[in-house]
């Protein structure tokens, strides 16, 4: 059935996940400002925000399964809206099962991150429904505001507040391009919606208008300073080194899932008849792949390691938006799910290995994992694999990047570059992947080093969920690709002429 | 026999189980490593490998049936399963064999428990893991020659990577850690641009038939559309990961290393299997799927100067390699360039020669390791120079050096001879200058091979530590293990006939339908093209 | 497709013939009764678990078995003799017996059959390679042929293994050696029965390895390993050739059995580069085994192996294989007059260089060794120059004598054993200078070494004159007249050639006669060297030993009344040549141009007289110029100079081959191959060196995280004009 | 006018982005980038003259947006400041390779 979302009844029906959610969280602010800050009381708050996250993840599935569709209007009403819900709900709730544990360790008491981490939520799945650049830009400053707050939790570390700090410096600075860019749109097209936007290039032809193309320049920068593409991704390694590891997971699969869904859909429905976005768009994947990978294999530190991790993915993803068939996005929902889970995953063990009140996690306490705890060394490896794409023991990860190069491929032009790129630059991304398992597996535990504490409840059921899900998925992806299939939006067929003329190195 | 095979409907589950049962073995070593944790490091080297052996055993014993079961006369796939896996992909788990295949997994299957027998006492910690992975191992690559879907193909492909990069790694030698790495790396850059090609075929058929299919028979009709736009770079892409696995000469510098700091085990199943896999890949896939392109002259005598240069090239570097482990290494790059040798011929007698150095080569050289690894055991050295006169301390292990030893030089009379005679005298009408080269290294294979025998074997008895290996000549475990294979090499020597009737079917089918897309080709291009 | 009589029409099929695979296998069985005899003696296996070190405490544990294989240097010493050694002694001479036996019940009725007999008998086995056009069933072929060289191996054979029993008693390898020597035997029959040359090429290369085994029998020694590793190599050498002959007659002929290849030769143009290439390769193959030049060096150093092993592999049996293998393409060969010009040349070469170096040689088993080599050369001009039967013929005779001169030097050196071991001196018991006089204690051998010296040199009646008179007129019948004399070789006419074949012939018969009396005169003449003690332990060796010497004293002396030039015998005369004639006369007559060689009675008396003239004189000038007496033992003898040090040397041949070959072989291996191209290029600097590369890339890339937020700006606005730029020009 | 109005707001705009590279001080970067944002609801207003009330909407979003992060960011730039007695952006640094 289709919504109609002018009418304020169906706008409140297509909202009802977002809606809940916010609500949820208000309630929380109150419930965490009800007791004096605590261990026991925070863990209550996160057991609480979680149970708000699964109602809402609940209507998003509903929501889902009874299809419906929402053509024009503000908010869009699509699978792939859902589907990066789905995504970013579940980021949303690995961060605060693992905050719940972390926080103690870090002597964080006081309850409102987790609340932080449902508002940033919100913001995200407005991202994920917005179809007006109004909306974009409340989304992406609630989901912002709230990461600049969430980066710097840890009071008592100078790390922590340094890079709240840049993030904050610099998100401002990036956003402002993004609203100049939204300022210059606005001005040459008189739209705010995307349908009207590309309605109106299509009658006055102002696919090749000066006042437009600096706009979606804008726009670009201002993404790509969101999802931290290369030129714009100088803040993620500080960012993610001092963050506290769950806002570091967040970050890197949460905010990049609902950044990237918002970036295809202004590209795909508003812009899909200016071809001139591609070819630059192709150069920052190449540029992000590289220079991401490159610079990674010098990483000594497992967290800031994956955050050059994250930026090649970035990579990767922006790959997809190049392509720009009906395949690309719907490889992008199933990539987007299989690297949140590693994600997740991966800095659970970074957390639980990192000793209480240590910095930083250096590779060298990672030696000899194995022979100490080896399901977290299996775990980890398991991890690792998948962001390096590798078939049966990287699970989901595989069928990721398989999904990933087959809409490359697939799409007209000669993008096969770009998957030469990706393959070529994953093979690089193996020489900073295998040290970590190489130090796990065959190096010997130093005498003096004391292996990791356990894991605490939800932790354990963080990576068991994570793993197992990426492993079962890796194995028998069949259900899975069928919701992929389904949730795909189809974006108006780019006509070969524009593809053509935009497509300078994938000609 | 073949009634019972027939009765118990053998043809129809015995390849998922032959995949199947080794990976249930590892869980069982698993769960087993889990619930006796607390026993001391001997007792669970005791209780691993006596689970592996038997699970290898087992293993050999059901894949036994298989020689019976494949008719290999016939062009459809034998014992063939089809099973739905990723339908929205056009992706099957289909396995099948053709007599190319079967001589491989039977290679496989029976030397997995000599390779188990090999590590018996040489592996001492983490015993449960390594055995776990060994048979992990087994089931990549007995999935790579079965598989009759591209993705299964390159999946299982991958999925052998990972065992062996822990096994060389783990319980390697001293370089392990660089030797792993630079494994993992060759292969991996080779195999992610195999994945590109193989995804491009599946788009391929996308754009002609609406749906992606990987099948390997769709696959397989594509060839005959002719040229497509592209299809020679998914060639080369193919040829690369396959001639990195071979390895052809300029790709092989990983082998020496990963050879030598493997453990026995390892060094047993990369040199004996894992090689095989490159060739597997050209005979199944490369060649095939792009017959025209394959035998365009320009390529077909790249890979053919290639694989002389190899084979030239491998036995004279073996000649001056002063580790025992490294000369085996480079005398397998020799040998297999005789592999590749047979199949760019493109001759009946050449192909089968090429299959018949494959299972020799498999045989010898995994024998050769194996007692590499037994006098390893007692010595801890590999050099070359710090052994001599081991045959008056150590007349056993004389005897089986010198028969393994000669039936890789290639002596007639062993297995060695047949397949080299084979490709030599099938390749010489098509590439008469080729062959002779090649044939060269027939001296030089005696005089490394021999010179080597002669620096442990014979020489004065000077030196102490090896006087005192008088009393501890091989012992019934390692004879027990020698034994099927110095029966093999004599067997195969002087009746290799079941072996080669087994794969003469595939061999001529292979060569005929390249023959016919080669004629069509030069049909095209002297004809102005057809198109 | 060898379509000839099916093995059941042939007229031996019904008789014993079809058993002929009985004279293989019996030699087999032999080998692997007396293998598991000397295994099961020596080996015990170790403890279960190798890498646990027993420590040296124990090693005294070692010595209880010492029948190991810790044998001493050189021949037979008295370590315990083994305890299986009755048994062996029992199976390893029994075996061939019964093969000799059976040969002989063979030849027998193959005479028999006589005429009936137009076409070789096959007996097909077993299919060994069935692939595609490629049908190479394991077929024995029986015919004339094949049954004269069968009966050299098993007789001499057996006559050479029953004198090793009685030399190689003490030696604690004794069940090893006649497993290896029963080996030999088995893998040299399965070369001359072979019905194929795939089949002839596994005894060929059978016959390498048993001779590379048994020529490093006492492998402790590290020079005996070293010349049993040369010779397999170059024997490699010259298979090589054999297979490449292989490939080209399989391409080109489309069948590699005896009778394909001759159905198919009929088609082949005379003289055409084809047939011309395959006989020089197949003479490659032959050069490798018959110890020809390029590839005779392997021979000489072949020596450390024991001397019965010398008699028969290295004088009677391998080293004959080229010849057969000549004689058995006689049709291909025949087609070629070049190459046959060039196994002529190369022959008479050999023969006169080997001559030289023999003459200065003071090891008695080199002076026999060059010879040998001498004289395979003389059977190369034979079977060159297209008379078949005449090379043959030689090489029956030379089997005889040369065998006989081995077995006579075997003992003579068994005896200096037995005198240095009763006195411990450690003195070489092979050197000429430490005997002399040996008349006066061994009479019964010196004689005989006697007969075959009179015989090798070319004496009347004795067999050696008739071959070597026989090859000479037959080099000098085909001067004028045969398809050799038109062709011509690298320029120089057919005749020419052949006058030049002639004279290195006669140079070669002066100077066999001169070393051959040399080493008589220094061995059994002048006064005894050996040192005073020992003398008295000098006597004559067993009967076991001295028995076969006679029997062979007796077939060199009489060996040559099996071919007797027409000019003497009448009736009796050239019994092989008629034997020989169904498979050889087709190729000789070819060579000849239609009608037999004939000289006039007068030319002939000519050649015989030179040919006697030649020897007398060799004999006469060695007798009177050389003085056993002025000779010293080897401790004081003074260095050779000038010429003499260069024959000595083997005019630095192995030095030079080492120089030439492999030497640089090695060093390239080394230097360019292995350490340039493979770890320095191909791992150096595209492998490591693209790590390096990546690695210096990341670490460029990390110093530009300064963490200062001013530079994250600069590099966001920096990035941000690129993208503008990149949308704004178009 | 409307053009006039658009190379003032870029003009502004370009000051802010100077502003943000050259200075040192963490407040005076916060404000160049709030400089920013004004430059940017300058031509929002302009350009609502074209196409009606929208604009200004827009311009009301953007101001309450830019006091919220404000707020926050005053926040992160006093808990740096307890942290290091300093907002001085060059020693900040401790977060970098």
């Amino acid at each position: 059935m289709i919504y109609d979302v002018s009418q304020p009844a169906a706008l409140m029906a297509a909202l009802l996940p977002d809606l809940l959610l916010m609500a949820g969280a208000m309630a929380l602010a109150l419930l965490a400002a009800w007791r004096p800050a605590s261990d026991a009381h925070q863990r209550l708050v996160g057991q609480a925000t979680l149970v708000v996250l699964a109602t809402s993840l609940g209507s998003v599935v509903l929501a889902a399964v009874r299809g419906g569709e929402a053509t024009a209007g503000v908010i869009a009403v699509d699978g792939f809206r859902w589907a990066v819900d789905v995504v970013v709900l579940l980021a949303a709730m690995g961060t605060v099962a693992l905050n719940i544990e972390q926080q103690p360790r870090d002597g964080i008491r006081h309850a409102e991150s987790h609340v932080l981490v449902a508002l940033a939520a919100s913001g995200m799945m407005v991202l994920a429904a917005a179809r007006d650049l109004m909306v974009i830009f409340l989304g992406i400053e609630i989901m912002s505001i709230a990461i600049y707050a969430l980066v710097g939790l840890n009071r008592r570390s100078a790390r922590s507040a340094e890079a709240s700090l840049k993030y904050f410096l610099l998100g401002a600075f990036a956003t402002a391009f993004l609203l100049y860019g939204i300022a210059l749109i606005y001005g040459a097209t008189g739209q705010t919606q995307l349908g009207a936007i590309s309605a109106t290039i299509a009658r006055h032809a102002l696919a090749l208008d000066p006042m437009l193309m600096v706009g979606i320049g804008l726009l670009v920068i201002g993404f790509g300073f969101k999802v931290a593409a290369v030129p714009f991704h100088m803040w993620a390694p500080d960012v993610y080194d001092g963050a506290p590891t769950p806002v570091a997971a967040f970050m890197a699969a949460g905010v990049k899932a609902a950044a990237f869904a918002t970036l295809l859909r202004i590209l795909y429905e508003a812009f899909y008849l200016v071809g001139l976005w591609m070819e630059p768009v192709a150069w920052i994947a190449i540029v992000t792949m590289v220079v991401g990978n490159l610079v990674a294999l010098s990483q000594r530190d497992i967290k800031r390691m994956l955050a050059y991790s994250g930026i090649v993915h970035t990579g990767y993803l922006l790959v997809a938006a190049v392509a720009a068939t009906d395949l690309a996005s719907t490889a992008f929902t199933f990539y987007m799910l299989g690297y949140t889970l590693a994600t997740i995953g991966a800095f659970a063990i970074v957390g639980v290995v990192q000793r209480d009140g240590e910095e930083g996690a250096p590779l060298a306490a990672y030696a000899g994992l194995w022979s100490t705890r080896p399901w977290l060394a299996l775990g980890m490896a398991v991890y690792l694999l998948a962001f390096l794409g590798f078939p049966v023991f990287g699970g989901l990860g595989f069928f990721g990047k398989w999904y990933l190069l087959s809409a490359t491929i697939d799409a007209p032009g000669r993008l096969i570059v770009l998957a030469i790129v990706i393959v070529l630059t994953s093979v690089i991304s193996a020489g900073y992947y295998l040290p970590v398992i190489r130090a796990m597996f065959m190096e010997p535990r130093p005498e003096g080093a004391t292996s990791p504490a356990p894991t605490g409840a939800w932790t354990r059921a963080v990576l068991v969920a994570s793993a197992g899900l990426l492993l079962v998925c890796g194995l028998l992806p069949s259900s899975l690709a069928t919701i992929a299939l389904r949730n795909g939006f189809a974006p108006h067929a780019i006509p070969d002429e524009v593809r053509a003329t935009g497509a300078g190195v994938l000609r | 026999m073949h009634a019972f095979l027939d009765g118990i409907g053998y043809n129809g589950w015995i390849l998922p189980v032959l995949l199947l049962f080794p990976l249930l073995g590892a869980l069982v070593l698993v769960a087993d490593a889990r619930r006796f944790s607390t026993g001391t490091a001997v007792e669970a080297m005791g209780r691993s490998r006596s689970i592996a052996l038997w699970v290898c055993l087992a293993e050999a014993l059901l894949s036994l049936g298989l020689w019976w079961s494949v008719d290999v006369s016939s062009a459809a796939w034998q014992a063939a399963v089809t099973l739905p896996w990723i339908p929205q992909w056009g992706v099957r788990f289909a396995v099948g064999l053709d007599g190319i295949a079967l001589m491989l997994v039977l290679l496989t299957t029976c030397l997995m428990p000599l390779a188990v027998l090999g590590s018996w006492t040489s592996i001492r910690e983490r015993t449960h893991s390594f055995y776990a992975l060994l048979l992990v191992l087994t089931t990549g690559m007995l999935g790579v020659f079965m598989a009759l879907d591209l993705v299964l193909f390159y999946v299982m492909w991958e999925v052998m990577l990972i065992p062996m990069y822990l096994i060389i790694g783990i319980w390697g030698g001293q370089r392990r850690l660089y030797a792993s790495v630079k494994f993992f790396l060759y292969t991996m850059v080779g195999s992610l641009l195999m994945l590109v090609a193989i995804i491009w075929i599946g788009m391929v058929v996308r754009r002609v038939t609406g749906a992606p299919d990987f099948s390997y028979d769709t696959a397989l009709q594509l060839a005959r559309l002719g040229p497509i736009p592209g299809a020679f770079w998914a060639f080369l892409a193919f040829a690369l990961a396959f001639a990195v696995k071979v390895p052809m000469w300029p790709f092989h510098t990983w082998l020496p290393d990963a050879h030598v700091e493997a453990p026995t085990a390892g060094s047993v199943i990369l040199a004996a299997i894992m090689l095989k896999m490159g060739t597997f890949g050209f005979v199944r896939f490369a060649v095939p799927l792009f017959p025209e392109i394959a035998m365009a002259p320009a390529v077909r005598s790249v890979f053919l100067a290639l694989a002389v240069i190899g084979i030239v090239y491998g036995a004279l570097v073996a000649l001056v390699q002063p580790d025992f482990k490294k000369l085996v290494a480079y005398s397998s790059v020799s040998h297999l360039g005789f592999v590749m040798l047979g199949i760019f011929a493109m001759t009946v007698e050449a192909m089968q020669g090429a299959l018949m150095v494959t299972i020799s080569h498999g045989i010898s050289t995994g024998a050769l390791f194996l007692l590499i690894g037994m006098i390893y055991e007692r010595r801890h050295t590999r050099l070359l120079a710090d052994y001599g006169g081991l045959a008056s301390v150590m007349p056993l292990f004389a005897v089986a050096l010198t028969i393994v030893a000669l039936s890789s030089i290639g002596v007639p009379g062993t297995n060695g001879f047949v397949g080299e005679f084979l490709v030599l005298i099938g390749s010489f009408p098509t590439q008469p200058w080729y062959a002779v080269v090649a044939a060269t290294s027939v001296i030089i294979a005696a005089a490394y091979l021999l010179w080597a025998v002669q620096r442990i074997l014979y020489n004065p008895l000077t030196n102490p530590e090896n006087q005192a290996l008088r009393g501890r000549d091989l012992n019934w475990r390692e004879l027990g293990l020698l034994a099927p294979l110095l029966l093999a090499i004599v067997w195969l020597g002087v009746y290799p006939k079941p072996v080669l009737q087994k794969t003469e079917a595939a061999a001529s089918r292979l060569v005929q339908q390249v023959e016919s897309a080669r004629m069509s080709q030069q049909r095209a291009q002297t004809g102005g093209g057809a198109r | 497709m060898h379509t000839d009589l099916s093995a059941s029409g042939h007229p031996l099929s019904d008789t014993v013939a079809a058993l002929a695979w009985l004279i293989l296998l019996l030699p087999l069985l032999g080998f692997v009764a007396n293998g598991l005899l000397s295994l099961t003696a020596a080996a015990h296996p170790g403890p279960a678990d190798p890498s646990a070190d027993h420590g040296h405490g124990d090693a005294s544990h070692g010595h209880a078995h010492t029948i190991g294989h810790a044998a001493d240097h050189d021949d037979a010493h008295h370590a315990g003799r083994h305890p299986a050694a009755k048994w062996v002694s029992l199976i390893g001479p029994g075996v061939l017996a019964v093969a000799f036996g059976f040969a002989l019940v063979t030849f027998l009725a193959m005479r028999g059959a006589g005429e009936a007999i137009h076409a070789p008998y096959v007996l097909t086995l077993f299919d060994w390679i069935p692939t595609g056009a490629l049908q190479i069933p394991v077929a024995l072929q029986l015919d004339q042929l094949s049954m004269v060289m069968v009966l050299i191996i098993t007789g001499i054979g057996t006559l050479i293994h029953l004198f090793s029993v009685g030399y190689m008693q003490d030696d604690p390898g004794y069940p090893r050696y006649f497993a290896y020597l029963n080996l030999f035997v088995f893998f040299m029959l399965l070369l001359v029965l072979g019905a194929s040359y795939p089949l002839m090429f596994i005894g060929w290369e059978g016959v390498g390895l048993c001779s590379y085994l048994l020529i490093g029998f006492w492998f402790s020694e590290e020079a005996n390993a070293n010349a049993g590793k040369k010779a397999f190599i170059v024997n490699r050498i010259g298979d090589f050739g054999f297979l490449v002959a292989m490939f080209l007659l399989f391409a080109n002929l489309g069948s590699l059995s005896y009778t394909g290849v001759a159905a198919g030769a009929a088609g082949l143009e005379m003289g055409g580069a084809l047939v011309t290439t395959i006989c020089l390769f197949l003479f490659l193959g032959a050069t490798g085994k018959s110890a020809q030049i390029p590839l005779y060096v392997w021979l000489p150093d072949a020596m450390a192996g024991p001397t019965p092993v010398s008699a028969l592999i290295h004088a009677a049996t391998m080293v004959t294989a080229g010849v057969y293998m000549i004689a058995r393409s006689a049709t291909l060969f025949s087609l070629a007059p070049a190459a046959q010009l060039t196994v002529a040349v190369v022959g008479a070469l050999t023969a006169v260089f080997a001559a030289t170096i023999g003459l200065k040689q003071w090891d008695i088993k080199k002076v026999l060794a060059y010879s040998t080599v001498s004289q395979l050369g003389y059977m190369f001009v034979g079977v060159g120059v297209g008379a078949y039967t005449a090379g043959v013929f030689h090489l029956m005779t030379h089997a005889f004598f040369k065998a006989l001169l081995f077995l006579g030097s075997g003992s003579v050196i068994y005896a200096m054993h037995q005198a240095y071991h009763a006195t411990h001196a450690h003195a070489d018991a092979q050197d000429m200078r430490n005997m002399g006089g040996l008349r006066r204690y061994m009479p019964i051998t010196s004689s005989l070494m006697w007969i075959a010296t009179l015989a090798i040199a070319g004496i009347p009646p004795f067999s050696g004159f008739f071959s070597k008179d026989e090859i000479l007129a037959a080099v000098f019948a085909r001067t004028h007249h045969s398809t050799l004399a038109e062709a011509t070789w690298l320029g120089i006419p057919g005749s020419v050639v052949l006058y030049g074949v002639y004279a290195l012939g006669l140079a070669a018969a002066l100077m066999t006669a001169v070393y051959m009396t040399r080493m008589m005169l220094y061995t059994f003449h002048g006064p005894n060297r050996t040192g005073p003690a020992e003398q008295g332990h000098l006597r004559e060796a067993p009967w076991i030993m001295t028995g076969p010497l006679v029997v062979l004293g007796v077939l060199s002396a009489v060996g040559g009344f099996l071919n007797l030039p027409a000019l003497f015998g009448g009736g009796m005369s050239e019994i092989l040549h008629h034997w020989l004639e169904p498979v050889v006369g087709e190729g000789t007559l070819r060579v000849t141009l239609g009608e037999a060689a004939h000289l006039s009675h007068a030319t002939e008396y000519a050649l015989i007289g030179t040919a006697v003239a030649i020897a007398v004189i060799g004999i006469a000038v060695a007798w009177t110029r050389l003085k056993p007496a002025a000779l010293v033992p080897v401790s004081e003898s003074p260095a050779e100079q000038g010429l003499a040090r260069t024959l000595l040397n083997k005019w630095y041949v192995d030095e030079a081959y080492d120089r030439v070959v492999v030497q640089p072989t090695l060093g390239v291996s080394r230097t360019v191959l292995w350490k340039g191209l493979d770890t320095g290029i191909i791992d150096g600097l595209f492998v490591n060196g693209a790590g390096f590369l990546a690695r210096g890339l990341g670490w460029l890339g990390s110093q530009l995280q300064t963490g200062r937020v001013g530079t994250y700006a600069w590099v966001l606005v920096l990035g941000a004009v690129a993208v503008l730029a990149g949308f704004s020009f178009r | 006018m409307l053009a006039e109005s658009l190379a003032l707001s870029a003009v502004l705009f370009t000051i802010g982005v100077v502003g943000v590279l050259t200075r040192r001080n963490a407040i005076i970067l916060f404000m160049c980038v709030e400089l920013m944002l004004n430059a940017v609801n300058l031509s929002f207003v302009a350009l609502s003259t074209l196409y009606g009330a929208t604009g200004q909407v827009f311009v009301i979003f953007v101001m309450t947006v830019a006091a919220a992060e404000a707020a926050v960011g005053l926040a992160i730039i006093i808990a740096i400041f307890r942290h290091r007695q300093t907002v001085h952006l060059d020693d900040i640094n401790l977060l970098k390779g």
